[in-house]
């Protein structure tokens, strides 16, 4: 627990350090994004130790409140989320270091909030009574909310602020809620008496936790009904603290869910897991969906994380429906697949959300439609811009394939449950994993061959420099550890077994080569299927040479139907890229096309068009605007009572005797 | 004789101030007058910490950890307002005006004070009654057409809401007749509390608590509040809210303990408990669709008096120590509020808030100070409202009152989403008006030391602090820490 | 290397040599359904020649993108050729892919000739890719469905085993179920392969063309890997059909004569679904661009009916 | 307990408190202000009266009231509706007929909730009952009153209240609470004057109807 609290030191100095030097912008950068790295190299050291050793260190310090002690205890499965929050926070950190001069003009207090975001986050998977999970996981919230309000010019940043603390506070009320509820069984605030006292409830008062703990920690994680604070909030932090909020802390949603629903309930009704899966589905199904459309890179990015939020769900789900059919290898193998696609989302997220950043500092603008040819520009961080899209559309060597391989094969083994409804909602499941797949390449592509290929489409992309040297090295050990993930699932699955133990008892990982990923159905192997593709080119590549000599090739202008020369305004930019989907998904999104020719000069030809599209915020308007009118009528229906007569006031205060007295007559006042 | 000085010293202050007709001099006056006032205050609370309940006058004073709780509240504040009040009144009152401003000022604290320390019922009802009638000159203070209106309404409404009150006092006095000779003593009515009449006891419960809850904000007698708190001078409504809505309920804490003792918890916990939820679902509406400011906080105290209310409703060791906790929380996030909104309404020159943004840009300080008593007020974690009310959550649900606990932190949340929504466009946001002037240092270091008390007691409650909670939690619930 | 091994090796070798001349069966197939000569079987043998010794031109706006492309095209279908059980029911890589992992490999060179056409910077290959990737995203579902009710049949996901499981089987593993997966695979292939219904193959009209659009802008050897990748890919679609769709006749052990046969029987069920692709392109029309969701979504109907009727309850006696 | 008063007093007091709350209805029954302070006056002294007969600390009680509220504030508040010139009659928000059908709910209800209780003797039952009809009479004209001086008329109704619970019981109230009543009856009449003046200095009138700017 010593390297730990070592770590936590680190980040207060980073954040006393940055306060004082408010004066000299550049220096409270450096020093803490310095310190906040070094604070998460020691984190990230100390939880991965933890994650192999059996002995959990705790530490209680009674002198916080009367009512409450501060406990900590370093368990395998909170030691691996907080190895996230250190990785991830060494990565945005160093990438930090030269990308937040854009924010120079409040380091100061940037600096402060990120080294007060970090520590909280950690501290949140380690708290081992509800009250200190509680304190840190309203000052992450609180931080972050400072961060993301931190350029408040912006009247679109106040509002996602607005509605991302709002919507946290109502999380976090339901958790309270949960918190209070078991408290009030089992009378003390520890965890530990929490998991004693879950399986003894009533069903009734489970289920209640149970959807408590659905909607509290799912709306910190994202999910789908749940989700609209995330688009908004995530893309307007600065870039290496959007990484932190994207790649880790929806994670401490998931790491709450999985604490609640499996440490202390225990297995409960197969409806838990049904529950969790269709909505799951829906996350993933709706989060690809809006990304594919979106032209803002940061927001792809944020409705993409929605979508990975559902898929690592959806594996949660099917842990929760074998642990309810009793079947526990099962139930460790769904598990292990979510922790599995957690470590790598927060891998290949945080290196796209760098990415993105330092694409948004060098060339000026997060717009897909004026970015473009940044890989002449930025060759370095194209590269890793393409390693992460890789990882995003789960394709082979890098590690979104093998984490989205095991959730497949959860899937297809939940056709051997007793019954038809489970194995019908797996089928519908695979189905929306599979078509979610298809759509989150296509969104990659985007992504990438918008982003980046063919000509800049503004002068700011033009204009673009290659990203800072501690940039690239982030970017560059992030892009390093997606692929090291992918090649050895053997290896990462092992590790995970002991926080899948933690949940389920059981960490049963078939043991196999460290390079083979199995599962009940079928194995496969990243790292022969990776040699097996390049040998085969290295053949193609020789067999071309034998045959076509040395092929250097010859540059020529494109072939632009025989106009005068290529220019950026015919390239396909993303509105034209994702027009196809749009078409194809009209039911959701219910696109709208105005097109106002201005008065037509000549006979044929208008002046000028005036061009608008747009698609309808579907959910917004069904599941957010509604109740959000009704409370505003009946508030301002509620305003008249105060109606400014004093007769009225009078009359109350009569009415209000009345009432008293004539309950004391019916003696119902006890 | 500590006991008596804390009361005299206001009074000689506010006699001071009215026969020197000088304004500086005043001034000067009323500064040393509450430092007076603190010093003596903060002594008898430490020799009460030490030595127990201190009697004077024969036992017509008296100070036990509520009390002394009270006083050092009441003094802190109007300390921190009296500071306020010097720049801040300055500009504000017409020439002339300003010894009369602290003269009743001064009178105002002392019979809070009074209020506080007195033993025999009929005087505490005496000293409230004095208090509406001090702060009704001061709620009118401006003479314009609005703070005549709402310093009619104030006095007519308090006084015949504490007529009954009396009424309720004559009960108990009658009540303690059938176990000998009937006393008002409120320590000799809780020593014979178990021979008091059952049904008298209920009746003057009623009485007291529909009394005392008039002046203590509680719905539905509270629709004077925020006609008075709006439209009184920023220092006084600071007060107002922050100290005498908590002497009110003083009262009916007294009362409360007497009828415990008697008729068991649960008579006066449950409507306690139904008081406070009125109040709460009452104030929601108001505070989403508020434009004025003052009137936000004022409604905002609705929904604070409510929930201390549920908090001494859920009863409870815990309860009482999370309810006395808020008292305290929440009188200093008020003070500070309304004594931020005062600085920016001056300095911008207006009191429609809503036209003026980027305040932490132009006014750093004051807008700092501003967005920490919003989010304290909102019962954000790092400062104390939070740990307050997770207490009193905490003790809801342990005894039994699932749904009020549920009801109590779901209308929180939804308060909290409607106050962010009307304090961020003014604090954040690029500045669109460059202020005439700004508030002097005098006014923001008062806000500041208030500011980071409310930060201390975030994030852990000092060792005094917790024995005297604990001495009055036991006082009121009976039971020990449990 | 026991001889099981290099059998399994041999005939991926096989299919990937004979890939060009599957291709020129269905050519040569739809020219005599057409009443006309047509090229002759090894045609596509002297344009993969021809191609492999011209020069490579490149256009100026491309990046390294598009020199890459043909080599992870090329090297990620071979890659899935070694998956795929030919004649022999076993496979060189049997552990290291199983169905999802040949599927989710299939996406390697998809993904990159997207690429490739958008970094061209030209409005042919941006539609292109736009438009393959709609595609493809609508046939993934019914892809993987349709290799999930094969698996639920065999037990496992793994290609080997499930085609052993189909000859064993024999005819009895020609249940409902399996010939509606086959139906959903089928048009599929078609999809994915870029044939008549989906996509015309021959045309070079900018508005239907939608696989060549993408690779527009290569030539020579990156050309030449490209087409062959292409005609593999159909081949290995061709091939998965068979193999666990037409169940009767794989080798299952590796002496000589099982393998003689079931060499030959490979030949002749791919000639029989070259047959069907001829007759299919000839019979149809192409679909315009916005009907094809519907016609994957037909494929995706089928596949859930089929793994309805193997997993949950069974359609038919 | 001291002995019980004399017969013939005791049905005297009743009479007389019989009378306070005849009056306290004609209140609410007239609608010219005048007559409304003369009925006050009137209840005022009655109520003096029952205080002087019952003895005990009582007697400077009774002496006190009769004194102060039969003649000092009756004199005051005619001297206050002249300096305003306001119009003679009240026209309360509710018809007379109405408003003394809810005087007589309120006054049920006030004697049910004195006689649930046990442990009350029948005569110190009917003082406390008396004295919440009274109270909550004065609560009920004030609410209906249109005028500002109704409501103050309705704050010395409510204090009348009070004074009858002072004298009812048979033990003496403490010199504190003949203090706080005196107190309280000091205030309604001093603030609610000098308020007035400053109401007529800003409205140039007493109705109530423009008293109600503060809304929401």
């Amino acid at each position: 627990m010593e390297p730990i609290l070592g770590a936590m030191a680190a980040l207060a100095l980073g954040a006393l350090a940055s306060l004082l030097l408010r004066g000299s912008p550049r220096l409270a950068r450096l020093y803490s994004c310095g310190l906040a790295g070094a604070g998460c190299a020691l984190l990230a050291a100390a939880c991965a130790a933890a994650l192999g050793g059996a002995q959990a260190a705790g530490l209680t310090w009674s002198g916080w409140f009367p009512f409450a002690a501060l406990e900590l205890r370093l368990t395998p499965l909170g030691a691996l989320f907080s190895a996230l929050v250190g990785a991830c926070g060494l990565a945005a950190s160093v990438h930090g270091l030269s990308y937040a001069e854009e924010y120079d003009h409040r380091a100061g207090w940037l600096g402060f909030c990120y080294c007060c975001f970090l520590p909280a986050m950690a501290l949140v998977p380690l708290a081992a009574n509800a009250f200190t999970f509680l304190f840190f996981w309203e000052a992450m919230t609180l931080a972050s909310f400072f961060i993301v309000v931190l350029e408040h010019e912006n009247p679109r940043n106040r509002q996602a602020g607005w509605l991302y603390l709002v919507m946290s506070q109502g999380a976090t009320v339901l958790i309270l809620l949960l918190f209070l509820r078991l408290h009030g069984a089992c009378g003390s605030w520890s965890f530990a008496d929490f998991r004693a006292a879950g399986p003894g409830l009533p069903s009734r008062t489970r289920d209640l936790i149970f959807l408590l703990a659905l909607v509290g920690f799912g709306t910190k994680a994202g999910l789908a009904p749940l989700h609209l604070w995330l688009p908004q909030a995530h893309p307007a932090a600065p870039g290496h603290v959007s990484a932190c909020m994207s790649g880790v802390m929806v994670k401490t949603g998931l790491y709450g869910f999985l604490l609640v629903v499996f440490g202390f309930l225990g297995p409960g009704p197969w409806w838990w897991g049904a529950l969790v899966l269709a909505v799951g589905a829906a996350s993933a199904l709706l989060g690809v969906l809006y990304a594919v459309l979106e032209p803002d890179i940061k927001r792809l990015l944020a409705y993409s994380t929605v979508e990975n939020v559902g898929i690592i769900f959806m594996a949660a789900a099917m842990g929760l429906i074998f642990s309810s059919f009793g079947r526990e290898a099962a139930a460790a193998a769904a598990l292990g697949a979510a922790l599995y696609h957690a470590v790598n989302h927060a891998a290949f997220k945080s290196l796209l959300f760098l990415a993105a950043g330092s694409v948004a500092k060098s060339s000026g603008t997060r717009d897909l439609e004026r970015l473009g040819g940044l890989i002449k520009a930025m060759p370095r961080t194209a590269l890793f811009f393409l390693a992460g899209c890789l990882a995003l559309s789960a394709l082979p060597p890098f590690n979104g394939f093998v984490s989205e391989w095991l959730t497949f094969q959860s899937l297809l083994s939940g056709f051997g449950l007793p019954g038809t409804p489970p194995r019908i909602l797996c089928l519908l499941a695979a189905g929306a994993l599979a078509l979610t797949g298809g759509v989150a390449a296509a969104t990659a592509v985007k992504a990438f061959g918008t982003g980046f290929l063919a000509l800049p489409r503004s002068s700011g992309a033009a204009a673009a420099r290659e990203a800072g040297r501690p940039e690239l090295l982030a970017l560059a050990v992030l892009a390093a550890a997606c692929l090291a993930l992918g090649l050895v699932p053997g290896k990462v699955l092992g590790v995970l077994s002991g926080p899948v133990a933690g949940l389920v008892g059981f960490g049963g990982v078939p043991a196999g080569a460290a390079s083979v990923a199995t599962s009940g159905l079928g194995g496969c192997s990243p790292a022969i299927l990776l040699a097996a593709a390049a040998a085969a080119a290295a053949a193609a590549w020789a067999l071309g040479r034998r045959l076509g000599g040395p092929g250097s090739a010859r540059r020529a202008p494109t072939w632009a139907c025989g106009m005068p020369g290529l220019t950026p305004r015919m390239e396909y930019s993303a509105a034209a890229f994702s027009k196809p989907f749009r078409r194809v998904f009209g039911f959701l999104y219910q696109p709208r096309r105005e097109i106002r020719p201005s008065a037509p000069a000549g006979e044929y030809f208008p002046a000028s068009i005036a061009y608008s599209a747009g698609i309808r915020q579907l959910i917004l308007e069904t599941l957010y605007h509604p109740p959000a009118r009704v409370l505003m009528r009946f508030s301002h229906a509620a305003r008249r009572l105060q109606a400014g007569s004093i007769n009225l006031y009078l009359g109350y205060l009569l009415v209000a005797l009345g009432v008293l007295l004539a309950l004391f007559l019916s003696g119902r006042l006890g | 004789m500590a006991l008596l000085s804390v009361c005299l010293a206001p009074l000689l202050t506010a006699l001071a101030c009215l026969l020197d007709r000088d304004d500086r001099a005043a001034e000067r006056i009323n500064v040393m007058g509450s430092a007076a006032t603190f010093a003596c205050a903060a002594l008898l609370a430490a020799g009460v910490l030490r030595r127990g309940p201190l009697l004077a006058w024969g036992g017509f004073f008296r100070a036990d950890a509520l009390s002394a709780f009270m006083i050092l509240i009441v003094a802190f504040l109007s300390l921190v307002s009296a500071l306020y009040s010097v720049a801040y009144m300055r500009r504000e009152a017409p020439a002339g005006a300003l010894h009369w401003y602290y003269a009743l000022y001064h009178a105002f604290t002392s019979t809070m004070l009074l209020a506080v320390l007195v033993d025999n019922l009929g005087a505490l009802w005496i000293a409230i009654e004095a208090t509406t009638l001090a702060s009704t000159f001061l709620v009118g203070f401006h003479r314009s057409r609005h703070a005549v209106e709402a310093a009619w309404k104030y006095i007519v409404l308090c006084t015949v809401g504490i007529a009954f009150a009396l009424l309720g006092t004559f009960l108990f006095y009658y009540a303690s007749a059938r176990g000998g000779a009937p006393t008002l003593s409120w320590i000799g009515l809780a020593g014979r509390a178990g021979e008091l009449d059952p049904g008298l006891v209920r009746l003057g419960f009623i009485f007291v608590l529909f009394g005392y809850g008039t002046k203590a904000g509680l719905a539905p007698m509270h629709t004077w509040l925020p006609d008075a708190h709006s439209q009184a001078p920023t220092p006084v409504s600071a007060l107002l809210s922050g100290v005498l809505l908590k002497c009110a309920l003083y009262g009916v804490l007294r009362f409360h303990i007497l009828a415990a003792r008697s008729l068991g918890p649960d008579f006066s916990s449950r409507l306690l408990l139904g008081f406070g939820l009125l109040s709460l679902l009452v104030a929601t509406p108001f505070i989403l669709v508020q434009r004025d400011f003052k009137r936000l906080l004022a409604y905002h105290s609705v929904e604070h008096v409510g929930i201390v209310a549920v908090g001494l409703g859920f009863g409870g060791f815990w309860g009482v120590y999370g309810a006395m906790l808020h008292l305290l929380n929440h009188a200093l996030a008020k003070a500070l509020l309304f004594l931020g909104v005062g600085d920016i309404a001056r300095s911008f020159g207006s009191r429609r808030l809503h036209r003026f943004s980027g305040v932490l840009t132009v006014l750093p300080v004051t807008g700092a100070l501003f967005l920490v008593g919003a989010l304290a007020l909102a019962g954000l974690p790092p400062l104390g409202l939070f740990v307050s009310e997770f207490i009193i959550a905490a003790q809801g649900m342990r005894s039994g009152h699932a749904a009020a606990c549920g009801l109590l932190v779901g209308l929180i949340a939804v308060i909290l989403a409607g106050l962010l929504y009307h304090v961020m466009p003014v604090a954040l946001g690029a500045p669109r008006r460059r202020p005439p002037e700004r508030p002097s240092w005098l006014e923001s270091a008062p806000l500041a030391v208030v500011a980071v008390l409310l930060l201390v007691l975030g994030l852990c409650i000092p060792g005094p602090l917790d024995r005297t909670l604990s001495a009055i939690a036991e006082l009121v619930s009976g039971g020990p820490r449990g | 290397m026991t001889r099981a091994g290099a059998a399994a090796f041999g005939q991926s070798l096989a299919l990937i040599a004979l890939a060009p001349l599957l291709a020129g069966l269905i050519k040569r197939l739809k020219a005599t359904l057409q009443n006309r000569r047509g090229p002759d079987l090894i045609q596509p043998y002297r344009d993969l020649w021809k191609a492999m010794r011209k020069e490579t031109v490149v256009s100026e706006t491309a990046s390294w993108v598009t020199l890459a492309v043909p080599y992870v095209v090329f090297g990620g279908t071979a890659a899935a050729a070694f998956l795929v059980p030919a004649a022999l029911a076993d496979t060189p890589l049997g552990p290291a892919g199983d169905a999802i992992a040949l599927v989710y490999l299939l996406a390697v060179p998809r993904f990159f000739l997207a690429l490739g056409g958008l970094d061209a910077g030209s409005a042919f290959g941006g539609m292109g890719s736009s438009r393959e990737m709609m595609i493809s995203s609508s046939a993934e579902p019914a892809l993987m469905l349709a290799l999930f009710a094969a698996a639920l049949e065999a037990g496992t996901t793994n290609l080997g085993a499930m085609a052993r499981r189909m000859a064993e089987l024999g005819w009895a593993g020609f249940n409902p179920g399996l010939a509606l997966a086959a139906a959903a695979l089928f048009l599929v292939a078609l999809a994915e392969c870029g044939r008549l219904p989906v996509d015309n193959p021959a045309t070079h009209l900018e508005l239907t063309m939608v696989h060549e659009a993408m690779i527009l802008e290569q030539s020579g050897r990156g050309l030449g890997l490209i087409e062959w990748a292409g005609m593999l890919k159909l081949a290995i679609f061709l091939t998965l059909l068979a193999d666990l769709f037409l169940p009767w006749g794989a080798a299952l052990g590796a002496d000589w004569t099982q393998l003689g046969l079931g060499a030959a029987l490979c030949v002749l069920k791919l000639c029989a679904l070259a047959v069907a692709v001829a007759l299919v392109e000839t019979a149809t029309a192409k679909l315009r661009l916005f009907r094809v969701p519907d016609f994957l979504g037909t494929a995706f109907v089928l596949a859930l009916l089929a793994l309805l009727s193997q997993g949950v309850v069974r359609i038919g006696l | 307990m001291t002995a019980a008063p004399p017969f013939w007093i005791a049905q005297t007091v009743t009479f007389l408190t019989a009378l306070a709350l005849v009056c306290a209805f004609a209140l609410l029954a007239f609608r010219s202000l005048h007559l409304g302070i003369r009925v006050y006056a009137a209840q005022s002294v009655l109520l003096g009266l029952a205080g002087v007969l019952l003895g005990g600390g009582g007697v400077g009680m009774g002496v006190l009231a009769i004194g102060l509220k039969g003649a000092v504030i009756p004199w005051f508040l005619f001297k206050m509706m002249e300096e305003i010139g306001v119009r003679r009659e009240s026209d309360p928000y509710v018809p007379p007929a109405l408003s003394l059908g809810v005087g007589v709910a309120l006054a049920l209800l006030s004697y049910a909730a004195f006689k649930a209780l046990p442990g009350l003797s029948p005569s110190v039952a009917g003082g406390f009952a008396l004295s919440l009809t009274l109270m909550l009479l004065g609560l009920w004209s004030m609410a209906v009153g249109r005028k500002v001086i109704a409501q103050i008329l309705g704050i010395l109704v409510v204090e009348n209240g009070l004074f009858v619970a002072a004298i009812s019981t048979e033990f003496r109230l403490p010199i504190f609470i003949e203090l706080g009543l005196a107190f309280d009856l000091l205030i309604a009449v001093m603030v609610s004057s000098l308020l007035v003046s400053r109401i007529r200095e800003t409205y140039l009138s007493i109705d109530s109807e423009r008293l109600n700017r503060l809304k929401g």
